[in-house]
């Protein structure tokens, strides 16, 4: 019966992180890797830490399978929103789709300050010496 | 309970920790610092008296037996190292009172000097290949700061050489333990040597040798292997120059002897003959790079490398009184190098310069000083009656026993050079006149050394010339331990049976 | 970095960081863990407090010089030795006591008065180098 | 009183010198020359029993672990040397005293003449051979001391060095050639290699050795090519000329060369190179002397003669030579000392020692011009004079040689020729003719400065005019010792009735006078330019140049191996590292590799993969940020691999760790611009092969490591031990906190250096700037 | 009184993670989350804190759910050979005003269906997010259903259960 | 998995050695840490490998019941994790500061200790930096 | 079956990684790598959880803690370092 459980989990949640890393080589702009890897990735390393819990079936385990969950969603969200926000800020390009920016007023505050390193962010050939 | 092993490795560590938390009091961490190295002094002169008088000493911290927990073992060799660190230590501690500036020291100068002292003296008493690793690191990340502590453009430049060189040679070290680790499944230097006493797999055994030949090579600066030291012994404060450029690069020649004595014995003819191809050209260019210097530290720091290349001779003829002659030099060069060091740093407080062009005139104004240096540098050029030459004179009496004609042909002329750079600084710092003497007076930095600061720089030096001058003239005794030490290393049995069966 | 959000959350992780990082410290004797561990991710949580609220208030939060707590760290791991050598056993030796708490029979060594030295160094190291360079990008 | 005690007091007078010369002031030689004065007259007591056939022995244990002793040996010929030593030494103290009086670097001339002087008495005196090179080699530092005094001259410190590069040079191989003789003979003690004269001429390091312990000989005693050091050391003040190079310190070489004869000599080896030598240095250093007119460069080059002479005579070894040895010995030291002194005075009291401003001093300075002349007459070899006597022998020697007897007959008569002509240059050219006026007002000297010249000149005529004062006691045992023979007999006397000897000295005269008469333009003639320039010149360029030579090269090697490029240093050091480790182990291992790749799980091959991909992207990134970030990957995967071994502590500190790496770098390289510029490709390519080479030769080391079967003895001790004794179930942390505590304690030392480390690193910078108010 | 709380919690964390709730466990808890209070005291905003965390807990269940749902959505995206999606980024003005609330928001909204927390206005009244499916173009859509649903989840939450 | 590491270990060292070669600094430092990392691995791998049983003794027994992987290349490796990134620390800041001081992090330009010698000029009139009063 | 399931689960996240790690890889900007790291963090966190099942031990778990409770701050450092390098830039720098 556990092992059922075991499976499902373990399946599905190997299924999340797989779209999450789809998501991350797929789709278009950074936002929207961001968001596959985020919810994605979360659930499915959730998933499969709680796949561990059934497994054994102990106390200790199962606590420390939730403190490490609440721990990812109360971190993962926090990573996600810096990363975005930063790389925003100094200039990431969006989706041809993107049909609405109503922050763009402050970034391109923002910008003014930090032409070089929009460039440096988005081009796609950055390179230094080795 | 025989602690007397680990007094010397406990109290710069405990002075150190004292120094730190009195972070901010300079004046504190002056004292606990002498105190404190002063201390060590005792220890170690009564660990060499218990070691001469009841052999090889072993304790087991932790009280895990060998080869489980790590042995820290004092045999004369490593007894004499600690006792040459602890004069040292005890020595520059006090120079360092007249020389080091307030802002080093409220960066944390002397706990870290305690911590280097530390480091040496763990390297030396250990018995175990990891923990000679840590010991390695424990000097080298205190030696990164000491080197760099000031943050001087040349000294940056110089410990960005100095630090990757070393970290390069570390891991190449640590590779080394793991292999030897995975060959013998232990890390004590006693049940190691003993695995290997009856291993079918030498060749092994033998390219792990060189991993450690090249580890230690490059910590003791020989060819071609020692770029790192020139390129930064130079460039921080003298007091911790003299400490670096006597003692870290002795603690690697220690450690090629230790190995290449007690582990890696099984294929001499092939060892040994590497380490005296590497000697010779270390010995050669290591002058050569001296006698093309003008900067007295820089002549002095090229000859480090130069005479460690005697000091490999030495190991790679593995005889008795080869071995014996490799103390000697190792004890010798420490002190020698030491003061030459510390001299050239009266030297420049008293006017100004560090470069041959700038100075000048010293054997005039300043006789004490001159007898001082001229003491220091006639040991080193290996000129009798004081300790090089005795060093240097049986070294190459080793060589001649073991007929090695065109080796010995190579030092004696290596000799005469060492000799040349010492009259250059001479003739250059002390016999010339002072070039521009206006200069001093207009340089409204320029403080002449007076009162406390005098005895603080003067005292120390004087205290090693007259080591050298009685170890010079009365050689006897010391020639007894020397010889009794090299015996410990020629037979690994003694060593082995010491930390194995107590 | 001012972001509400990240404030906000510090403040919820740091004191989790922190009893996360006494956690692993003391369960380092018999499970993964202990006092180098242990010291990183309390250190961790110092570093995040520091990136969230800037080095002058984390500073004070802590209340001692990195490099001080190092100084005890090191004395600490010392004083574990001392007491084996007063104890009348090689340096470093274990000395334990066993008290017994709630039922619970405790062992209480001087191998834990090690690790607490190596966690007060660990934290001192980690926020030495943190600070410094966080005070230089500010 | 012992042997050992009369060299100590002349060490110890060393050291009380520079306070007598403060303390006694325009006395302060005369009280000083009481202690060589002392120890000479002690030495006289031993003629006696000398002569009596006894020798002394004396032995201090030094360092017994290598053979060495402290030990003396007197027999007639060290008793000979020390009393020449000693004697000429004290009137050197005297005449020193008055010639340096108001100089302030008095004190440490005193210092160094009697340290030099102490060491000469040890080199003659010492028996154990290492003893001598001891004292040996204190003669070559005090001696740079001497010749240097007038240091602030560039010139003085140029013939300081010379002469200490040459003899150090010598010194060193002497070395050599003396541990190798104590090798060879079983002894360090000569007096044991004399009364028991073990055959080495067979040996097959005889040849070795008799090299090297010829050139420590000729270099000290400064025989062609070497002889160009001793007029350069001429720089020196005169007193210190008229000791070290009339009766000590060249005369070391022949000393050394004479005491250990009986024991290496008598073979062909010996007889060509030593003879010839010594006849060529004879030769060209006389006719040298005549190319100059500096009244020292004249006494130095004659001195060099005698030097060549001694040589010959010692070379040829037959019992004339080994007499002529003998007499010639003291017969130099006794005129050329008082020589030396006359011509110091004259350039102390008139202000130029050059012989062609000189002229008419003698009514001036008469005492001074007397002995001078009675000295000059001795050198000259004019009977009665003891260097007569010597001449005689040296002819005698020179007519019995065993090989090319006419060779050394000419080379003699034709150096003695020069040397009568320049005795008649140095004494004639100052003291007679015109008067000339000179840049000092000429005054007697005072008597410190002719009582030496006065003694010595006397003792000349004394032993020329009653040689049995000498040749019974001292002169036959000398020449004993030096031959090896005990029952040699040496009988001196003035007249020998006409035979060649004598006949060849008439011609001498006569020639010798002639040359003196043509000297004026014969020294200026092309030839003797010529001359001078390829025999005296040249030699010493030849040193100058080959100096710089090794100074260029030094230069050049200096500049290539510390190039100040950390690439190159670090490329030496891995390519060495590959090559060492790469040989030995195909050349030393049979390359058994383990290479059983069957238990691998699919995902391990992936995890393998990911690693090796994400650390290429790391290496390859295109900045730093990107390759942390990579490096993050890679760090992360390994952490992984400690997961799947079963390592959950090392895990977890590998991703704390890599966690804190990736904090610090985004920190750092926030300040940190983007680095412009190339490596060129070509050096890619060299840097990627010797990458690979080491890779190469890790794996390889590896693979072999892991055919070997392993012992987990440690490991099991461990886990039997770890909660059963100390109380911990993780295994590995008992380890750190308690197994190996040390360890974990050297490691926490490193991070609390590294963290006070980084933060001097910061800090240290701020507040250096903030002082000098510039911005980072 | 109400570090007191945050000290029971502790405790109880440490219970939790430790395994074994046990009362001298949870006294050693105790003594712990004392001290690390007594070092964290400064950092702890003391507005209501700790009764928010436990709504803060409850709610993040509330999201799994949410998660998945937010998760399937991209994960039939993702596998689309081309991507049809219109997003964009919008202002949410707000009416959630306590650092906690707002940070509630912002995080239930990074970790639901297709938005994204970038950050807040200048004045701290409007939350600007990147939102991954604006459908037909509807911006008020987007808006309205955070507002809606999120917010209003929240503070009803956080509100009705201050004090 | 032994070999396979061992091969791992040696692409690593090769990696670690390309960019202690690289004149930018910055990787210099990066190729230390790669090469660290590799090291480690080494002495974890040369003590032999065993999948999913960590050296912990079981709750309620002595010694542990079943095997075990080797404890002590973990504690080495832990040592020397540990020891590896206390030095990295400082190689970093110190790369770091140079640049700050030497305005630059190509190590071909830092020529403050070793000054090039600039054509014919003689080695006696380079006064050396770095002289303290 | 459940020993196929958890290869199965090896095999998806072996391939994930490898996912991940091209993306970080190709970029092509610095944001996109982070990206791709913190989605590697979830990767880890996943393969460790299923290794613990794999090998029935539970004492991996601890490790999966750490990496969800710290990787975070390296993706807030490279946050940070995008912001500041952008803050930075008209510095008048090399
Ligand atoms: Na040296
Ligand atoms: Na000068």
């Amino acid at each position: 019966m556990s092992e059922i459980f075991i499976a499902i989990l373990l399946l599905s949640g190997s299924f999340f992180v797989v779209v999450a890393a789809i998501g991350v080589l797929r789709l278009p702009d950074l936002m929207m890797k961001m968001h596959a890897s985020t919810k994605a990735g979360t659930l499915g390393a959730g998933l499969t830490l709680l796949a561990v819990s059934v497994a054994f079936d102990e106390i200790s385990v199962l606590t420390r399978v939730i403190a490490t969950i609440l721990f990812l969603l109360l971190t993962a969200p926090i990573a996600a929103h810096l990363i975005a926000r930063s790389a925003y800020y100094v200039g990431m390009d969006l989706w041809e789709n993107t049909i609405i920016d109503e922050l763009k007023n402050e970034r391109a505050e923002n910008n003014s300050a930090t032409n070089g390193v929009t460039a440096e962010m988005n081009s796609k050939e950055e390179s230094d010496a080795r | 309970m025989n602690h007397i092993v680990l007094y010397p490795l406990l109290i710069p560590i405990l002075t150190a920790s004292i120094a730190l938390i009195a972070f901010n009091n300079r004046r504190l961490q002056r004292w606990i610092g002498v105190i404190g190295s002063a201390l060590l002094l005792v220890a170690s002169s009564v660990l060499l008296y218990v070691v001469s008088t009841d052999g090889i000493q072993v304790v087991q911290p932790g009280n895990w037996e060998a080869p489980f927990g790590i042995s820290m073992v004092a045999d004369l060799f490593s007894a004499l190292m600690v006792l040459v660190t602890g004069l040292k230590a005890f020595v520059v501690s006090v120079y360092a009172l007249g020389d080091m500036d307030d802002e080093r020291e409220s960066f944390g100068y002397h706990p870290l000097y305690q911590i280097l002292i530390f480091g040496v003296i763990g390297a030396f008493l250990t018995g175990d290949l990891f923990n000679l690793y840590v010991w390695f690191e424990v000097m080298l990340i205190t030696s990164f700061v000491l080197l760099a502590l000031g943050n001087k453009k040349s000294q940056l430049d110089g410990a960005v050489k100095y630090v990757v060189i070393n970290l390069f040679s570390s891991l190449i070290f640590l590779s080394g333990v793991g292999i030897m680790y995975g060959i013998t499944g232990t890390l004590n230097f006693a049940a190691m040597a003993e695995a290997l006493q009856g291993t079918e797999n030498t060749g092994l055994v033998v390219t792990a040798s060189m991993m450690f030949l090249i580890a230690f090579g490059i910590k003791s600066a020989v060819f071609p292997l020692f770029f790192w030291l020139p390129a930064s012994y130079h460039t921080p404060p003298i007091t911790v120059t003299a400490i670096f450029g006597a003692l870290l690069t002795k603690v690697g020649v220690y450690s090629l002897v230790r190995m290449f004595s007690l582990i890696f014995t099984q294929d001499i003819g092939y060892t040994h003959t590497i380490l005296l191809w590497i000697a010779v050209p270390t010995m050669v260019v290591g002058v050569l790079g001296a006698a093309s210097q003008y900067d007295t530290r820089k002549i002095l720091s090229f000859h480090i490398v130069s005479q460690i290349g005697y000091m490999i001779m030495g190991l790679a003829f593995f005889t008795k009184i080869a071995l014996a002659g490799v103390i000697y030099y190792i004890l010798h060069n420490i002190l020698a190098k030491t003061n030459l060091f510390l001299v050239a740093g009266i030297a420049n407080k008293e006017v100004g310069s560090y470069h041959l062009s700038r100075l000048g005139g010293l054997y005039k104004t300043n006789p004490l000083l001159s007898s001082l240096f001229a003491i220091s540098a006639i040991s080193l050029a290996g000129l009798p009656p004081l300790t090089g030459f005795w060093a240097k004179y049986t070294v190459i009496y080793a060589g001649l026993e073991v007929q090695e004609w065109v080796v010995i042909g190579f030092a004696l002329a290596v000799g005469l050079m060492t000799l040349f750079s010492m009259t250059k600084i001479w003739m250059g710092a002390y016999w010339s006149p002072l070039p521009d003497a206006s200069r001093l007076a207009s340089d409204p930095d320029f403080k002449p050394v007076s009162g406390n600061q005098k005895a603080a720089l003067y005292i120390p030096v004087a205290i090693i010339a007259l080591v050298i001058v009685v170890l010079g003239i009365f050689g006897e005794p010391f020639f007894a331990i020397l010889f009794e030490a090299a015996e410990q290393l020629l037979d690994p049995s003694i060593y082995i049976n010491a930390v194995l069966n107590p | 970095m001012k972001s509400v959000i990240l404030q906000t959350a510090t403040r919820l992780i740091f004191p989790l960081l922190l009893v996360f990082s006494i956690f692993m410290f003391f369960r380092g004797h018999n499970e993964p863990g202990g006092g180098f561990i242990g010291g990183l991710v309390g250190a961790a949580a110092f570093v995040l407090f520091a990136i969230a609220f800037g080095t002058k208030v984390t500073r004070e939060l802590l209340r001692i010089d990195p490099r001080i707590m190092v100084g005890w760290g090191l004395l600490f791991a010392l004083l574990s030795g001392f007491i084996s050598m007063w104890a009348g056993d090689a340096f470093f030796t274990g000395q334990w006591v066993f008290p017994v708490l709630f039922g619970n029979e405790l062992h209480i060594g001087t191998p834990l008065i090690f690790d607490i030295g190596v966690y007060l160094v660990v934290v001192g190291f980690t926020l030495a180098v943190i600070f410094a360079l966080e005070e230089e990008t500010n | 009183m012992t042997i050992l005690f009369s060299v100590l007091l002349i060490f110890g007078a060393a050291f009380i010198g520079p306070m007598a010369a403060k303390y006694f002031r325009n006395v302060s030689g005369w009280v000083l020359a009481l202690f060589p004065l002392t120890v000479f007259v002690y030495l006289l007591s031993y003629i006696p029993l000398v002569s009596g056939g006894e020798v002394f022995r004396e032995s201090y244990t030094w360092v017994s672990y290598l053979g060495i002793n402290l030990s003396f040996y007197l027999d007639g010929f060290s008793l000979m040397f020390a009393l020449i030593v000693s004697g000429v030494g004290t009137f050197i103290m005297i005449y020193g005293g008055g010639y340096l009086g108001a100089d302030p670097k008095l004190p440490r001339f005193y210092f160094s003449i009697l340290l030099f002087m102490g060491s000469m008495l040890g080199v003659v005196l010492a028996d154990n051979i290492i003893a001598l090179f001891i004292f040996w080699e204190l003669t070559s530092i005090s001696s740079y001391l001497l010749i240097g005094y007038k240091h602030e001259k560039e010139e003085s410190r140029k013939s300081a060095l010379q002469a200490l590069l040459i003899t150090g040079s010598g010194g060193l191989v002497l070395l050599a050639g003396l541990i190798l003789l104590g090798m060879m003979a079983g002894t360090m003690e000569i007096s044991e290699m004399l009364s028991d004269p073990a055959v080495l001429a067979d040996h097959p390091w005889y040849l070795g050795m008799l090299i090297c312990i010829l050139i420590g000989a000729f270099t000290k005693s400064a025989q062609f090519p070497f002889h160009f050091w001793l007029p350069g050391a001429m720089a020196a003040p005169t007193p210190v000329s008229a000791y070290l190079h009339s009766a000590t310190m060249v005369k070391a070489g022949i000393y050394l060369l004479a005491r250990l004869s009986p024991v290496i000599s008598g073979t062909v080896e010996w007889t060509y190179i030593v003879t010839i030598t010594g006849a060529i240095t004879m030769l060209i250093s006389a006719w040298l002397a005549l190319a100059h007119t500096d009244l020292k460069k004249l006494l130095a080059y004659s001195t060099v003669m005698a030097l060549g002479t001694l040589t010959m005579l010692l070379g040829m070894g037959h019992e004339y030579a080994v007499k002529a040895v003998a007499v010639f010995i003291l017969g130099h030291s006794l005129y050329k000392g008082a020589l030396f002194m006359v011509a110091g005075t004259i350039d102390h009291e008139a202000g130029t020692r050059d012989v062609t401003q000189l002229g008419g001093l003698r009514k001036l300075m008469p005492f001074t011009a007397t002995f001078g002349c009675i000295a000059a007459l001795s050198m000259a070899g004019i009977a009665p004079l003891l260097g007569f006597i010597g001449k005689e022998l040296v002819y005698e020697a020179a007519l019995s040689a065993a090989i090319f007897p006419m060779f050394f007959i000419f080379a003699a008569v034709a150096a003695n020729v020069a040397v009568v002509a320049t005795s008649a240059i140095v004494v004639l050219k100052p003291f007679f003719g015109e008067f000339k006026e000179t840049p000092k007002k000429v005054h007697e000297a005072p008597v410190s400065m002719w009582i030496g010249p006065a003694f010595l000149s006397v003792l000349s005529i004394l032993f020329g005019v009653l040689p049995f004062m000498i040749d019974g006691t001292l002169i036959t045992k000398a020449a004993a010792s030096i031959a090896g023979t005990p029952e040699l007999v040496v009988s001196l006397s003035l007249w020998h009735g006409i035979n060649a000897a004598l006949i060849l000295s008439v011609l001498t005269l006569l020639s010798g006078i002639g040359v003196f008469f043509l000297w004026d333009n014969f020294r200026s003639s092309k030839v003797m330019q010529g001359y001078d320039r390829v025999l005296g010149v040249a030699p010493k360029n030849g040193y100058e140049h080959t100096l710089n030579g090794i100074l260029s090269f030094a230069s050049a090697q200096t500049r290539f191996f510390q190039n100040g490029y950390l690439r190159y240093y670090l490329l030496t050091l891995i390519t060495f590292f590959v090559v060492l480790t790469g040989y030995t182990i195909v050349a030393k291992t049979d390359m058994a590799m383990m290479l059983d790749f069957s238990d691998i799980m699919f995902y391990e091959w992936i995890l393998a993969g990911v690693i090796i991909t994400a650390a290429f992207a790391a290496v390859f990134a295109s900045s730093g940020l990107v390759a942390i970030a990579a490096l993050g990957v890679v760090g992360y995967s390994i952490s992984l691999v400690y997961v799947l071994f079963s390592a959950p502590d090392l895990a977890i500190t590998q991703v704390l760790v890599e966690t804190l790496t990736v904090i610090l770098v985004a920190l750092v390289l926030v300040h940190i611009p983007k680095f412009q510029g190339y490596t060129a490709p070509s050096s890619k390519i060299r840097d990627g092969i010797i990458a690979a080479g080491a890779g190469l030769v890790v794996t390889l080391v590896m693979l072999a490591v892991l055919t070997l079967d392993f012992d987990p003895y440690m490991s099991e001790y461990f886990a039997e031990n770890s909660y059963v004794v100390a109380y911990g179930r993780n295994i590995v942390n008992v380890i750190l906190v308690d197994f190996r505590a040390l360890d974990t304690f050297g490691e926490i030392v490193v991070l609390g250096v590294a963290g006070v480390g980084v933060y001097g690193l910061i800090k240290f910078g701020r507040k250096l700037h903030a002082k000098e108010g510039t911005n980072v | 009184m109400k570090l007191l709380l945050v000290n029971a919690l502790l405790a109880f964390i440490w219970a939790a993670i430790t395994g074994a709730v046990t009362l001298g466990n949870l006294l050693i808890g105790f003594l712990l989350g004392y001290i690390v209070l007594l070092v964290a005291s400064p950092a702890i905003d003391d507005s209501g804190y700790t009764k928010r965390l436990w709504y803060g807990i409850s709610f993040i269940f509330y999201f799994i759910k949410e998660l998945f749902i937010s998760s399937i959505r991209v994960a039939i995206d993702v596998m689309k050979p081309s991507f049809k999606m219109q997003s964009g980024i919008i202002g949410i003005p707000l009416d959630a005003n306590t650092d906690l609330e707002k940070t509630l928001l912002a995080n239930s909204i990074s970790l639901t269906p297709g938005t994204l927390s970038l950050d807040y206005s200048k004045d701290g009244k409007t939350l600007y997010i990147h939102a991954m499916y604006v459908d037909n173009g509807d911006i008020e859509a987007v808006r309205t259903s955070i507002k809606e649903g999120m917010e209003k989840r929240i503070l009803q939450i956080t509100r009705t259960g201050a004090p | 998995m032994e070999p396979l590491l061992a091969i791992v270990i040696g692409v690593l060292v090769a990696l670690s050695v390309y960019l202690l070669l690289r004149k930018n600094l910055v990787r210099v430092v990066i190729g230390v840490v790669i090469l660290s990392n590799a090291v480690n691995l080494l002495i974890f791998t040369l003590g032999r490998l065993d999948r999913g049983i960590p050296p912990l003794i079981a709750a309620g027994e002595y010694v542990p019941t079943e095997a075990i992987a080797n404890p002590l290349p973990q504690a080495l490796v832990l040592t020397a994790i540990v020891i590896g990134f206390g030095l990295f620390a400082y190689a970093l800041v110190l790369t770091y500061r140079a640049y700050t001081e030497m305005g630059t992090i190509n190590v071909d330009d830092m020529r403050v200790a070793e000054p090039a010698y600039k054509g014919e000029e003689l080695p006696e009139t380079a006064v050396t930096e770095g002289e303290e009063k | 079956m459940l020993n196929t399931i958890i290869l199965i689960t090896f095999g998806a996240l072996s391939l994930s990684l490898v996912a991940g790690l091209i993306r970080l890889m190709i970029g092509p900007s610095l944001p996109d790598r982070v990206v791709a790291l913190d989605l590697i963090a979830y990767i880890l966190i996943a393969f460790i959880a299923t290794y613990c099942v794999f090998t029935d031990t539970s004492d991996f778990i601890d490790a999966a803690i750490v990496v969800a409770l710290i990787a975070f701050l390296g993706t807030t450092a490279f946050a940070r370092y995008v912001l500041k390098a952008g803050q930075n830039s008209t510095d008048d720098k090399i």
